[in-house]
């Protein structure tokens, strides 16, 4: 769309590196077929100063709302302050804006609840006493990471008390297994072990290092938390190829196409689909809603630090080789020709 | 001569140093056009500066250790790290900021100062002492944050120098007055300098300009800084940002081109050996370099964290080849001795123009980055054909 | 009919503006030296440039004619397979590279595509043995001397199989001894049928080896002197190359007066941690006030060492003894010391170590001294441009104006720019190191005129040179250097060549 | 001379290059002894070695074009997205692997030709023209994989690549049979070239090292080669890595040491205008090196891809940092015509035993960015003050 248009609606995504934005843009782009509102999608490249040039270059623009999904949501505060101030309305997209009261509404899979579901789904498949985990972060530098984690940790630490699990490849969480709640600082400890930067190359390295490390009886039927699909993909690769290694429980995140051949030939054991298109509608509802004078719905609030935001949240689905079709093919997600042996 | 030849001359002489002005003339220009005006728009300009702060401040450290033929690539992370200490003593350690402030400056100098150290006295190539550098000073960013992540400061008076703007005291026409003043003044200064400059060449009865072009030159000068303090005032005034800008430029203008020292860091670029034999302590040439670019990196981490108001754990990255863009397009050469510190800060506006302007044309990002790479390219290539014309 | 080897007929060269040369001819009959003379920038380099494929054809116009056919040589390699070998102004050889490396770079001995390196050594030592020079062939050419490595360079240019051999400016920084054992060989090349062509502004070696010489002037030939028929002589050569005649080498000083004694080194020794041992030796060593002291020895007899622990160590050598001026003890840590009290040194190598050739004339002069424009670190341009335009014409630096870009200067002038970064200074004791290397008559005769007017201001100067002639000419007191160590004194009135070379090969 | 002068005085002469491998030798043992000896069990040093290849490759191309003063930034991205074709071309257009891959090495090729003209012809220094290029192919990268996101590559050869281990025929003892059988033949063929080549300096009355060092050489050099092939051999053998690896060691070391192209490229990196005057054609050179470096790009882009079976849109990010510093803790100079490919192989296995050593041991990541850029300074200042004592 031409620069000089006005726009209605303009909308913030983290970085077009991650497979998983490229899903977003390609859905609110669906998403806006058909309506009168004009929008425009900008990247921030994983850089939080990027992304406020964004914010700024749509406010410019005359946008009536913002959709954003900031990189760093402690660091967004200052680029929605400045959407506020011009009398904009904020929707924090899927990651809340933390230590601001410039944001509005915040539509969410609730990041929280992701980890928790990676791990509900390894204590649920947990095969006898005293199996060994293997845990795995994303970047040590991105907050996302440390949230995907902390909802993981709360589910897994009372089975690692218990001893219905132990861990195999962080000494730093060995040593924290009886305590709930971690501190940033903990976490931050934990994390820089198992990290993987949210890179596969880096996984495989990490991977195959922790398996070399491993004492056989930290090897047989194992449980893995992975935090994503990219990451999964290539750690469940090292762990497959592993003859000490009998089976492997393994999570994933995103329903990346990759990773749903991967769910459908036994490699991978799940991965938590947050459809975005309910997410993008609930986006877009809530824009149109603004744009039309009209009070979105919500149905719950986020404490970010300074208020209570209002929330609608989606909650997302796990998937597995049983309810693949169900849930990413029938529902339109992706075409059954996208996978072979369905 | 008339004044159609002499300013034909001018233009030949100088084609090299106009290029770049001429290529943001253009750049700026297109953008307008296609956006329909929305490109100059005051709150665009303001904002457009704003986003070049913490780059064009590098750029002008980078100039320099370039023009002495070394290369910082630490700069980057190092801001990065300092800001991070900057929001640490801020926050949890609860100095006010005009004390936090100068406490970075002099750790950057002193991060600097052992850059040089490296370089002239151990003789490491800059390129692999600062990539040692980088390493270090990412693994020291995520150590720092580690604790707890993106650090959030909410002290207002540092959160200015990146977000806040100069008073306005009172409003003209929807034009802030204390700007338009400043800018004022500053075309006042302007145009004494320029006359007494003119004066004095006179008095020595050097050749000058005809009183025609020179005219000419004040008034196309005043009127573009007077549209600039235009359209700046049209918004919400000169930022600090912006107000930095200016100091550092000024400040290492005059360094560069008036003083001793100045003289000093470009004779040691273009020939270290014969610098030596003339009596100039190229080491310590090398420590003041690298030392000055230390400070403008904390004073980069600075401007960013507080345009943030936080400090990130990815703060930095890849900061330093922004920089080392911005120069290059600037006019700054790779065999040294050669580069201004105002070329260097057009060359980062011309590079966030791109940004900017693309961004408001909804350019998608891969373009993005394929066009930037061969603007920078463009801008070298020209820069290399000109250079091999004159001499 | 003479057997012509080579004619270059009408040659023409432009550069962007300027215009090297203008229908030159020259022609070398086969068997023959014949040196090629005329002033700094009067095209001698250009036109061996053009003859050895560095211009390719169709940049000049003209034709070279070698052995009787026309010539298109696009690049360098053409020359060298017709048998043209060249050794450029600037050496060609790669300082980290051995001497058999060095020798056969280029050209290597093969073996299918591979490298032979066995009969490289070899071969190596068969080309070494050839130019007289007696080193290992896996000695780095970076620890060879200057002279040596001239002969490295013949070696190269043999290995080729040369039928011509061109040398541009060869001796210019050999001292006497290397420069007649070149021109010995260059006899004996002869001998075995080589053909070489010489630049040199040596007359003295011109007149010794030419049997021929061309004389060129602004990119023209003048003509060409027949030394069977007497023509190459000093007096015939001058004129055409300056198109006058000048009376005297070395202008005349007048009211001499020598007053005290104001610098003085006792004991002197420098110790080079880099090589791993002494360059300066037991150096016992003064200077009176308006006095011309001359420095003679052999290239690598420790003279510039000598000059640079004097001027402030910058290459941080151990010293040991006493240095004492106008008789107070002094020690220097940086030249920027010494620069204060008053010592002053222009380099050998003046685009090396001396020049700022990217910069400009002004700023070159002033790179010194910039206290003497600048008050409280700030620099005053206008008084800058005051001062550069008075050294400009005190000693006649051509140049458009002192904004020129000082690389782009001929080396006579860029001479004076480096010596008058030095007079801006305004030092008691002026150490100039081959003021005069690779000028041409005229600049020289410039540059001694200046000295004479420095001296009757009262200021000293130690000249350094590897030219006996300059030496003899100028001096009042000569020292003779050899390892490193003062072999004896003379006074102007006992030295002679005979003397000198003496005490120099001891 | 007796035996232990005689060792003792080609160790001195020989430090800077024995120095690496002694760095090599002390990390690898220190982590064997805090590891227990997992560092050094069969299955950690295939993983290794595995895990440095694609950098290896890089680091290869990247020794020569530093060892002809020029630099290049952009094979990072430039790998990423050859990558990224590759897996496009296997995919989406069904070529089989036989094919792609000649492809992308030729592609990388003319990319890299491509830089070699920006460079040698138009005379852009290398770090600009390379910077740029990083810009374009990191959006080129973004482009290519926009539609897809990570593209699967499941061509199980090309894969093989990145994952696969050369068969093993028989198993003896739990060894791989091939495996054993290649380090033989690979032991046998050190002793042979050795001999010969003793033999022809002996023709030539050169002088020789004793044949007691000579043996005690031998010996130790074929001991090396032995105790590697049985560790590898332990595990699932040689990888088709390693031996990728091992082929482009080989075949660049033989160019550059023994062909006339090899020495042309270090006599330009020595002096290029000496070079130019001896006739060597000095653009031509820049053209294959950086056409070399472009090929290996593409080699070191398929290699990462079957890796990870997959191309992602971030491959390539920041390969050619560790590549170059893998150049130069392999020994390579910034001066010019110094460095072997042998070292900075030897660096780039430095390089990933201090991560993978570290990884085992569970040092955080904050700590493994900062000890790198130890270790690379430390690696840097040793070059420095070795080659200082010696010239
Ligand atoms: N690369 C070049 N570009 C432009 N002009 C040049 C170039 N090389 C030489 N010239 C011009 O050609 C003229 C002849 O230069 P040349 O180097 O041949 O002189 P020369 O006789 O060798 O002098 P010298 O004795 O100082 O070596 C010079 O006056 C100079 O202006
Ligand atoms: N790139 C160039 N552009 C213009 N003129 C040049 C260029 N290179 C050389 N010249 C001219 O060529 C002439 C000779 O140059 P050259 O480099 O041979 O100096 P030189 O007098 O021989 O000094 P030296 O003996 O120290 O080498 C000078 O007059 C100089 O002006
Ligand atoms: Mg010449
Ligand atoms: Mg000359």
């Amino acid at each position: 769309n031409k620069g000089g248009d006005k726009l209605s609606v303009g909308i913030v995504l983290p970085t077009k590196d991650e497979e998983r934005w490229l899903q977003d843009e390609q859905r609110f782009k669906e998403a806006l077929d058909g309506t009168k509102y004009t929008t425009e999608i900008l990247f921030s490249q994983g850089s939080s100063a990027k992304e406020k040039e964004n914010v700024e270059t749509l406010i410019n623009k005359g946008i009536k709302v913002l959709i954003i999904c900031p990189f760093d949501g402690a660091a967004a505060g200052g680029a929605v302050k400045a959407a506020k101030d011009e009398g904009i309305t904020v929707i924090a997209y899927d990651r809340l804006i933390t230590g601001t009261d410039a944001v509005d509404y915040y539509v969410t899979f609730d990041s929280l609840s992701v980890g928790a579901a990676q791990a509900q789904y390894l204590v649920d498949n947990a095969k006898g006493n005293g199996q060994p985990l293997y845990l795995y972060a994303g970047a040590a530098s991105d907050n996302n990471a440390f949230i995907f984690f902390e909802g993981a940790w709360k589910v897994l630490q009372p089975k690692i008390a218990d001893g219905t699990f132990k861990i195999a490849n962080s000494s730093e969480a060995e040593a924290l297994k009886d305590k709930v709640d971690l501190s940033r600082e903990e976490m931050g400890k934990v994390i820089g072990q198992v990290t993987t930067n949210w890179e596969p190359n880096e996984a495989k390295n990490k991977a195959q290092t922790h398996l070399t490390a491993a004492a056989a009886d930290m090897k047989g039927d194992v449980a893995i938390l992975a935090p994503n699909d990219g990451t999964s993909r290539a750690i469940a690769d090292v762990f497959a190829s592993d003859s000490a290694i009998t089976s492997y429980t393994i999570t994933g995140q995103d329903a990346d196409k990759g990773s749903g051949q991967y769910i459908i030939d036994g490699k991978q054991s799940m991965t938590v689909f947050k459809d975005v298109r309910t997410l993008v509608k609930d986006a877009m509802g809530m824009a149109v809603s603004i744009l039309e004078d009209k009070t979105p719905q919500t149905t719950g609030t986020y404490d970010n630090g300074k208020i209570q935001v209002k929330a609608k949240q989606t909650d997302v689905i796990v998937v597995t080789k049983d309810n693949i079709r169900k849930e990413l093919v029938d529902s339109g997600y992706y075409k059954a020709s996208d996978f072979t042996g369905l | 001569m008339n004044f159609f030849n002499e300013t034909k001359s001018l233009v030949k002489v100088n084609i090299r140093e106009y290029g770049m002005y001429i290529a943001l003339f253009v750049i700026m220009l297109t953008f307008s056009i296609m956006t329909d005006g929305l490109f100059m728009s005051s709150r665009n300009i303001s904002n457009l500066l704003d986003a070049t702060g913490y780059i064009a401040v590098l750029a002008v450290g980078m100039t320099l250790v370039i023009v002495i033929r070394h290369i910082d690539l630490s700069v980057g992370f190092a801001a990065g790290f300092m800001g991070a200490i900057a929001a640490i003593l801020l926050t949890q350690a609860g100095l006010p900021f005009y004390f936090t402030i100068p406490i970075i400056l002099v750790l950057g100098i002193v991060i600097g100062m052992f850059n040089g150290v490296l370089v002239a006295s151990f003789g490491i190539p800059a390129f692999v002492a600062s990539l040692a550098g980088m390493l270090i000073f990412r693994g020291g960013l995520l150590m720092v944050t580690e604790k707890s992540g993106t650090i959030i400061v909410d002290d207002e008076n540092f959160n200015a120098i990146g977000t806040g703007f100069i008073p306005s005291i009172a409003k003209i026409n929807g034009l802030n007055l204390l700007s338009l003043i400043l800018g004022g003044v500053m075309i006042l200064l302007y145009i004494y300098s320029e006359i007494s400059n003119r004066r004095s060449k006179l008095k020595y009865q050097f050749d000058v300009v005809s009183m025609r072009i020179f005219t000419v030159k004040v008034i196309f000068v005043s009127a573009i800084i007077a549209y600039i303090t235009w359209i700046l005032a049209g918004y919400k005034g000169f930022s600090w940002t912006v107000i930095i800008m200016l100091i550092i430029v000024v400040v290492y203008h005059f360094l560069t081109r008036k003083t001793v020292l100045g003289r000093h860091i470009y004779a040691v670029g273009s020939n270290p050996e014969a610098a030596h034999l003339s009596g100039i302590n190229v080491k310590k040439i090398t420590y003041i370099v690298f030392g000055s670019m230390g400070m403008l990196a904390a004073l980069s981490g600075i401007m960013y964290t507080a345009r943030l108001h936080s400090a990130t754990t990815t703060a930095g990255t890849l900061f330093e080849l922004d920089a080392i863009a911005a120069a290059y397009v600037g006019g700054v050469s790779a065999a040294g001795g050669v580069g201004k510190v105002t070329g260097s800060i057009i060359g980062a506006i011309v590079m966030a123009s791109l940004t900017n302007g693309m961004n408001l044309l909804g350019v998608g990002i891969s373009y993005q980055y394929m066009i930037r790479g061969a603007v920078l390219a463009a801008a070298v290539i020209f820069d290399v054909m000109t250079r091999k014309k004159r001499s | 009919m003479s057997d012509y080897i080579l004619e270059m007929i009408d040659i023409s060269k432009e550069f962007t503006g300027v215009k090297a040369l203008t229908d030159v001819n020259f022609k070398v009959e086969r068997g023959e030296i014949h040196c090629l003379i005329g002033e700094n920038g009067a095209g001698k380099s250009t036109l061996m440039k053009v003859l050895s494929g560095v211009y390719p054809h169709g940049t000049y116009k003209g034709d070279i004619v070698f052995e009787g056919s026309v010539q298109w040589f696009n690049k360098i390699s053409d020359s060298v397979k017709t048998g043209i070998g060249i050794i450029y102004q600037e050496l060609a050889l790669f300082p980290d590279l051995t001497v058999y490396e060095n020798i056969f770079a280029g050209n290597e001995v093969k073996r299918g595509s591979l490298v032979d390196w066995n009969r490289t050594i070899v071969e190596a030592k068969r080309m070494l043995q050839k130019v007289k020079l007696n080193v290992n062939p896996e000695t780095l050419i970076k620890d060879l001397g200057v002279g040596k490595q001239q002969l490295v360079e013949i070696a190269k240019a043999l290995s080729k199989n040369v039928k011509l051999l061109i040398l541009d400016e060869p001796t210019a920084a050999l001292n006497e001894n290397d420069s007649a054992n070149l021109l010995n060989l260059l006899r004996e090349l002869k001998n075995q049928g080589i053909t070489s062509i010489m630049i040199s502004h040596k007359l003295k070696e011109v007149i010794s080896i030419a049997d021929k010489a061309t004389v060129l002037r602004d990119g023209r030939t003048i003509c060409t002197l027949d030394a069977s028929k007497g023509e190459v002589s000093e007096n015939i050569i001058i004129k055409n190359m300056v198109g006058r005649e000048i009376e005297d080498i070395y202008p005349k000083r007048t009211n001499k007066s020598i007053g005290d004694k104001i610098f003085e080194i006792r004991e002197w020794n420098a110790y080079d941690p880099k090589l791993g041992r002494e360059v300066v030796k037991e150096v016992n060593l003064h200077v009176n006030k308006g006095e011309i002291v001359g420095i003679a020895g052999l290239m690598g007899s420790g003279r510039t060492e000598l000059a640079l622990s004097i001027f402030g160590n910058p290459k941080s050598y151990k010293l040991k003894g006493e240095l004492l001026l106008d008789g107070s003890p002094k020690s220097f840590n940086h030249p920027s010391e010494a620069i204060q009290v008053g010592i002053a040194y222009v380099t050998e190598d003046r685009k090396g170590d001396g020049l700022f050739l990217i910069q400009d004339i002004k700023s070159n002069l002033s790179a010194a001294n910039l206290g003497g424009i600048s008050s409280k670190g700030i620099i005053n341009d206008n008084e800058e441009v005051v001062i550069a335009n008075r050294y400009k014409d005190s000693m006649f630096i051509k140049a458009p104006s002192v904004e020129q870009i000082v690389g782009n200067l001929s080396g006579g002038n860029q001479q004076k720019v480096s010596l008058g970064k030095w007079l801006y200074v305004g030092p008691k004791l002026l150490i100039l190191d081959e003021p005069t290397r690779g000028i041409d008559v005229g600049a020289k005769f410039e540059i001694y005129t200046i000295m004479n007017e420095l001296i009757k201001e009262g200021m000293s100067i130690i000249m350094i040179s590897s030219e006996l002639g300059e030496v003899l000419g100028m001096s009042d007191r000569v020292y003779v250097m050899a390892e490193g160590q003062i072999k004896g004194e003379l006074n102007k009135d006992e030295a002679d060549q005979e003397k000198i070379m003496q005490l120099a090969t001891q």
